[in-house]
């Protein structure tokens, strides 16, 4: 019974009690709770430096032409960081999860499919165990925002994203398909870890391999928000509830770079030399015209949407460059962001719960009304902007020294001019943002229940206490995904 | 001279199937259109005459002639249908209908590989009632037990079709 | 092992702030005290620093992949040992004035909280040795501005002009992340060290002019965004809506040095690049005289007083431009005395004045407030260039290089001191001679010793910092004039008395504005035409990207799609048209084409 | 002119075009029911021809299933056309057009 399966297994656990007529809420959390420990336990045990671990399979079902699809987990430098994110979220997000709720069994069931699909999703080591687990997480959510979620239009959203996002997974599977045909039959499996063996010493066709990358580079796309396929993600995080726009946000959207980082990339490295030149202009586009739209919204929800499709923009910016350095930032990058995102949706939901207004302009004086829930956004704002002290920095540091390597031709340093630009404009919008919610008098919303209750100080301090660790000691998540990702390309 | 008899009534019978089949399709009332259609299969009976297919010549005018044709003169009389009513856009489906025959027939022409002179060789001994009906008992007794099946299911289909209509119409009258 | 002690500098404010976070938010007295606490242990450490010949100890990793690695250590060297002379003990005198200054202030821990984190991130910018840690702290000290600017959040100009101060230090930040990427593509390593190995041994020099000309300027841009020089410097008059102590510590003495004594700290790759030289000093030069006219038209007390740093610091960054980081350095020295000074005495002014800041209602406050009086005057006389004073010594210094090296600068530099001493003596007299206009000012009285002390200590720093050879002897750089030509000195005297004769004579006992300049007056309309072509500009862009996103992408793309799905199902419903017989039509007209197909016509 | 084989394929083209005329173009179920038969009786006429052509007996066993699977047919079809007519009181095929999407 490896630790990895027991992520999986206790969130589908607790569907069954909830299910039995347990009280939702409580089991929901010691669920939650109860895999965070797993992972932390993993976390503290892991000194394989960048080995694999904890690995475990269990063959599922034959497809003929794939090869046997297993089960098959494993845990290294790279997918360990990306659990702990997941357990530190599902727990924040299950902490600001309201108490009454009407249909409450239902709503947890789906959160803990969500968490169980996410854990599912980054413990795998199977390229089909890895996309089943992500669309097995992606249905709750369609439902969490269609029932439970708010705004007129939410039924429309969750359509346009569910849809969206079935769209992006098909253009994924015809790269994965593409990928897996394109070897030949006696060696065609869908083991990550012979997979990355095999095409390492004796790599694909060139041209197939720029095929299989861009059908892989436009499927994870879609599923994080690159440029012009984001439109979902505003919406559909504004729409969501609170919990669901956590999990999304921040650890959903990040299965997209994982499995960029982890077959797109070392897999068919000419295919991504060859559209490289796409994705820098895709990603200066995610950077800047977001960016920009980001200055335009009026919601404070929306402009949390907007930022964090955004900084999707700097993960793509080392993916393109492929450094090691840049990579290692993509991974803590990756999980500082989900931190503050998710963060800064739970500040969002309490601001919102309170005065059951989302409009800046009429939101004003929470920070005199709830100082503590002043300070903590404070703080998750600066994180989000990239303030040193904080994980953001370590990992945008870390992404504009390596692109800055990888990148040699003239242009491309432009599209290392436009990230750094974004830096100036999510500051700017993100403090317009604490400004017009947090500093002033009391606006047009009424604050009522004043003060923070102690499940929602620690949903908060969880990803704020986790960001200055990553921030003051990087090194935990940059030396063991350095040497996993030495590991896994072939530089 | 009796080849000439026969290609005389082969003529005399196809162009009086063709008259009448026209006037079946474009009579004005449909009892005219029936009783081209009952002259339509005496016609075809002849044809068959003429093939040295007696048996199925008489089998055609009776079952055709005298039975699916009085079925359908006893529907007419009983609906009491009148003329049927021109409406606006009739020439529209009129032309499409002639056009798309046309171009049907120009087709079948086509495919049908005229011209090799495919004369019709003298009718071998045998080919008579009793070699069809052993033929219809030994080699196609399948079909020929599965159209049994088949007119009983028509039989009963047409039952429960019309017996139900009259339930519906008792328990309105009731009600 | 007396290395460690030095982590006591950084680690002390660190720990002060995060106790007052977390812990002791509610108890006021005790976390001003632990703030107290560590900002003056932290001047005893560097007391101790500057006298023993400790070296730097061994540097900490902080984070290291493949052939990158961050370290994080500190720099020991006299110009370290000095600066951070200057920003501690500055730093301490103000923590004990703002006990009494912010005494009935509610959030008054948080203030402490926050001035322990500027405390931290100053000394860090101070010590660090390579230029990422200096990035590091370069933004903490930005962000603990924008904290202490936006102190009293609940007023809306004060957090505008906190966020105004962020974004245009992020600007700065821009420049200066891409000055220290190229620095480190060319020359491979960010430690000062190494890159002062570097420089010595050429290879420096072999690295394209262009190249190097473009990291320059490009961490000189960090310096213009820090220090406030003209692109950039409209945050610093607005950063007066912060407490006094906040502009005194921050937006006088230390903060806005840090640009200064970064330029200080890698003068030896500047010097290797004219046309940076050359552009340093003019916009030092430009600086200078802009923010100089300015401030001799603005009413509000700690905006003069803003302005005039903002010259001061021109003066500075001439210095460096011109080749002598050393005179820069001194005149960065002294300006922190006299000019911490003039803040607090400013502050205690409008302590009792009952928070009044506009000059034209104060006046007469001589009297009734004689040491506050006193020390005030020795401030000014000090920034004027009064001889004996610690800033004739400096601005001299300043006039004579300039004198030497670029003649307009040297006229340049001379037209400022003429406009500071005039513009300070009418500050000086309008405020403190004459009779109280305002009603805060007729009953105000001398503030209590808490504020008082810090003043007179800064006084006579103010007096003896000129004579320190101590200071230039240990900056260890060079540029300090040895010739004293007659002309510069003079020059600066003439200028001195002829400048605070005309204040004098113009504003002794003067009700309300003599001269008015409309133009100085809006401050040469830079804040409006900000406001127009770089704020509404981008909101207009982001308006229209707002708007295409949620319509042509969002819209017409994804509603396209969606669009083109139903308008096809559209057209083959018009097939189904539910008539048996068109049924029969197509049926009939699909096997036609069908068997025309099969025989191959 | 000795009928050949063609002559009798050319007939029954003939009245099975006539016959689908029928069907396409009349607007009552009855007379579209009587072209029905009409396409039956060409495929009649051209099995028959076969089986004389080819010399064997198997294409009158087909005429003779034809036959009865015809009279079945029309059995059903005129029941529906009767329970129609009784329900809707029409026979006209453009007024029977209920199933329409």
């Amino acid at each position: 019974m490896t630790p990895l399966l027991m992520l999986v297994l206790i969130p589908l656990l607790g569907v069954v009690a909830i299910a039995l007529r347990a009280p939702a809420r409580s089991v929901a959390l010691a669920a939650s709770a109860l895999c965070l420990g797993v992972v932390s336990w993993m976390a503290c045990s892991y000194n394989a430096a960048g080995e694999f671990r904890w690995e475990w399979v269990q063959p599922w079902f034959q497809i003929p032409l794939l090869g046997s699809t297993a089960l098959r987990f494993g845990v290294d430098g790279v997918n360990l960081p990306l659990l702990v994110l997941t357990g530190m979220v599902s727990v924040s997000a299950l902490l600001v999860a309201p108490a009454k709720i009407e249909r409450e069994s239902e709503y947890y069931g789906c959160l803990l499919f969500v968490i169980a699909g996410a854990y599912g999703a980054f413990a795998s080591m199977d390229l089909m165990c890895m996309y089943i687990f992500h669309e097995f997480a992606l249905i709750p959510t369609f439902l969490l925002i269609g029932f439970w979620g708010n705004g007129y239009r939410r039924i429309s959203i969750s359509f346009q994203m569910a849809l969206y996002l079935l769209a992006g997974s098909i253009v994924l599977l015809l790269g994965m398909l593409g990928l897996l045909f394109s070897l030949p039959p006696e060696i065609r499996t869908t083991d990550l870890r012979v997979l990355q063996e095999v095409l390492s010493s004796y790599p694909l066709h060139p041209d197939s391999q720029g095929m299989i990358y861009f059908f892989l580079l436009i499927g994870f796309g879609i599923l994080v928000g690159l440029f012009p396929f984001h439109t979902w993600a505003p919406k559909s995080y504004s729409a969501a509830p609170t919990p669901a726009a956590m999990l999304h946000a921040g650890v959903l959207k990040k299965f997209g770079i994982y499995g960029l980082l982890r077959v797109a990339e070392p897999f068919c490295p000419v295919g991504a030399e060859e559209w490289n030149s796409l994705l820098l202009m895709l990603l200066i586009g995610n950077i800047l015209f977001v960016g920009w739209a980001a200055l335009s919204q009026k919601n404070f929800n929306d402009l949390l949407g907007y930022s964090s499709v955004m900084h999707m923009g700097y993960l793509f910016l080392g993916l393109a460059s492929g450094t090691p350095a840049a990579l290692t930032g993509v991974v803590l990058l990756s999980v500082a962001h989900g931190l503050s995102v998710s963060g800064l949706y739970a500040v969002q939901g309490m601001v919102a719960s309170r005065t059951g207004e989302v409009e800046m302009a009429s939101l004003g004086g929470v920070a005199k009304k709830i100082p503590v829930l002043g300070f903590l956004a404070v703080i998750l704002a600066m994180a989000s902007v990239g303030l040193p002290g904080l994980g953001n920095f370590a990992g945008e540091i870390l992404i504009f020294f390596g692109s800055w390597q990888g990148l040699s031709a003239g242009w491309q340093t432009g599209a290392m001019l436009a990230a750094l630009v974004g830096v100036v404009v999510s500051s700017v919008y993100m403090l317009r943002a604490v400004r017009a919610v947090f500093y002033g008098t009391e606006g047009k919303a009424r604050i009522e229940g004043v003060g923070l209750s102690l499940t929602e100080r620690v949903a908060l301090l969880i990803p704020v206490v986790g960001l200055l660790v990553l921030g003051f000691v990087p090194t935990l998540v940059t030396d063991d995904a350095a040497a996993s990702l030495s590991r896994w390309f072939v530089w | 001279m009796e080849s000439f008899v026969s290609s005389l009534v082969f003529w005399v019978f196809a162009t009086g199937l063709v008259a009448f089949s026209v006037l079946t399709v474009a009579g004005r009332s449909p009892v005219s259109s029936a009783m081209s259609l009952v002259a339509t299969m005496i016609f075809v009976g002849g044809i068959l005459i003429t093939l040295q297919a007696y048996f199925l010549g008489m089998m055609q005018v009776m079952v055709y002639a005298g039975a699916v044709m009085v079925l359908f003169l006893f529907i007419i009389m009983l609906l009491n249908l009148d003329q049927e009513s021109v409406r606006k856009k009739a020439w529209v489906k009129a032309l499409s209908g002639v056009a798309l025959c046309g171009g049907l027939f120009w087709i079948l022409l086509g495919g049908l590989g005229l011209g090799q002179s495919r004369p019709l060789p003298p009718v071998p001994q045998g080919s008579d009632i009793r070699d069809l009906g052993r033929l219809l008992f030994t080699e196609y007794l399948l079909p020929f037990e599965l159209t049994a099946v088949l007119l009983l299911v028509a039989i009963v289909g047409v039952i429960l079709l019309c017996h139900q209509v009259r339930d519906r119409a008792a328990k309105k009258g009731g009600a | 092992m007396p290395e460690k002690y030095w982590w006591l500098i950084l680690v002390l404010p660190l720990l002060s702030a995060a106790s007052v976070a977390l812990v002791l938010r509610p108890f006021r007295a005790v976390s001003m005290g632990v703030s107290l606490l560590s900002a003056w242990v932290s001047f005893a450490v560097a007391l101790w620093g500057f006298w023993s010949q400790a070296g730097s100890p061994e540097s900490v990793r902080w984070m290291s992949v493949g052939g990158l690695s961050f370290q994080f250590g500190l720099v020991t060297d006299g110009l370290a040992k000095v600066m951070l002379l200057v920003v501690t003990g500055v730093g301490a005198l103000i923590h004990l004035f703002s006990t009494g200054y912010m005494s009935e202030d509610p959030g008054k821990s948080r203030f402490f909280g926050c001035l322990s984190l500027f405390m931290f991130s100053m000394s860090g910018v101070v010590l660090s040795d390579n230029l990422a840690m200096t990035f590091v702290f370069w933004e903490l000290v930005g962000v603990s501005s924008y904290l202490l600017i936006g102190f009293w959040f609940e007023k809306p100009s004060a957090s505008a002009a906190a966020n105004k101060a962020f974004i245009v230090n992020r600007i700065g930040d821009f420049g200066f992340m891409i000055g220290i990427l190229t620095v480190w593509s060319l020359l491979g390593s960010l430690n000062y060290t190494q890159l002062q190995s570097f420089a010595n041994d050429g290879r420096v020099a072999a690295v394209p002019a262009g190249l190097l000309t473009v990291a320059v300027l490009g961490l000189f841009c960090g310096a213009v965004g820090k220090s406030a020089q003209v692109p950039l410097h409209v945050w610093l008059p607005d950063a007066m809506e912060g407490p006094t102590p906040v502009s005194a510590l921050i937006h006088a003495a230390t903060m806005v040095a840090a640009g200064i004594y970064f330029l200080c700290r890698v003068f030896f790759l500047v010097e290797l690049s004219p046309v940076a030289l050359s552009v340093i000093a003019g916009i030092g030069g430009l600086t200078a005289i802009f923010a100089a006219l300015i401030a001799t038209q603005q009413d509000d007390i700690k905006r003069v007083l803003a302005y005039s740093t903002l010259s001061q610091l021109g003066y500075m960054v001439l210095a460096v431009g011109l080749g002598s980081p050393a005179a820069g350095m001194f005149h960065l020295t002294t300006h922190a005395f006299f000019k911490a000074l003039l803040f607090l005495g400013a502050g205690s002014l409008i302590h009792a004045a009952h928070h009044e800041q506009n000059i034209w209602k104060m006046g007469g406050l001589g009297k009734k407030m004689p040491v506050t009086f006193v020390t005030f005057a020795i401030g000014t006389l000090a920034l004027c260039g009064c001889p004996f004073l610690s800033g004739f010594y400096s601005k001299d210094a300043i006039l004579i290089v300039a004198y030497e090296t670029n003649r307009t600068l040297f006229w340049v530099a001379l037209g400022t001191a003429l406009l500071t001493s005039f513009y300070m003596t009418r500050l000086f007299v309008v405020s403190f001679l004459g009779e109280p206009r305002g009603d805060g000012a007729a009953h105000a009285h001398e503030s209590p010793w808490a504020m008082t002390l810090p003043l007179v200590v800064l006084a006579l720093l103010s007096i003896v910092g000129g004579y320190g050879s101590a200071i230039t002897g240990a900056l260890g750089l060079q540029g300090l004039p040895h010739t004293h030509p007659m002309a510069a000195v003079g020059g600066s005297v003439a200028v001195f008395v002829l400048g605070s004769l005309a204040g004098f004579l113009v504003y002794r006992g003067a009700k309300e504005e003599k001269i008015t300049f409309k133009i100085l007056k809006s401050k040469f309309y830079v804040d409006e035409i900000y406001e127009v072509c770089v704020v509404r500009a981008s909101d207009a862009i982001a308006a229209v990207v707002g708007w295409m996103d949620t319509w042509i992408i969002g819209g017409v793309m994804v509603r396209g799609v969606a669009l083109c799905a139903s308008v096809t199902g559209q057209v083959f419903r018009i097939m189904q048209a539910g008539n048996v017989q068109v049924y029969a039509f197509w049926f009939a007209l699909g096997v036609a084409v069908m068997l025309y197909w099969m025989m191959g016509r | 002119m000795i009928p050949t084989l063609d002559h009798y394929l050319v007939l029954s083209a003939l009245v099975f075009c006539i016959g689908l005329a029928g069907v396409v173009m009349r607007r009552s179920l009855i007379v579209i029911y009587m072209s029905l038969e009409l396409m039956l009786t060409a495929s009649i006429i051209a099995l028959a021809a076969f089986s004389r052509f080819n010399q064997s007996l198997d294409g009158q066993v087909l005429v003779f299933f034809i036959i009865t699977v015809a009279a079945a047919e029309v059995a059903v079809g005129l029941a529906i056309i009767v329970a129609l007519f009784r329900q809707r009181k029409t026979s006209h095929t453009d007024e029977i057009a209920w199933l329409k999407f």
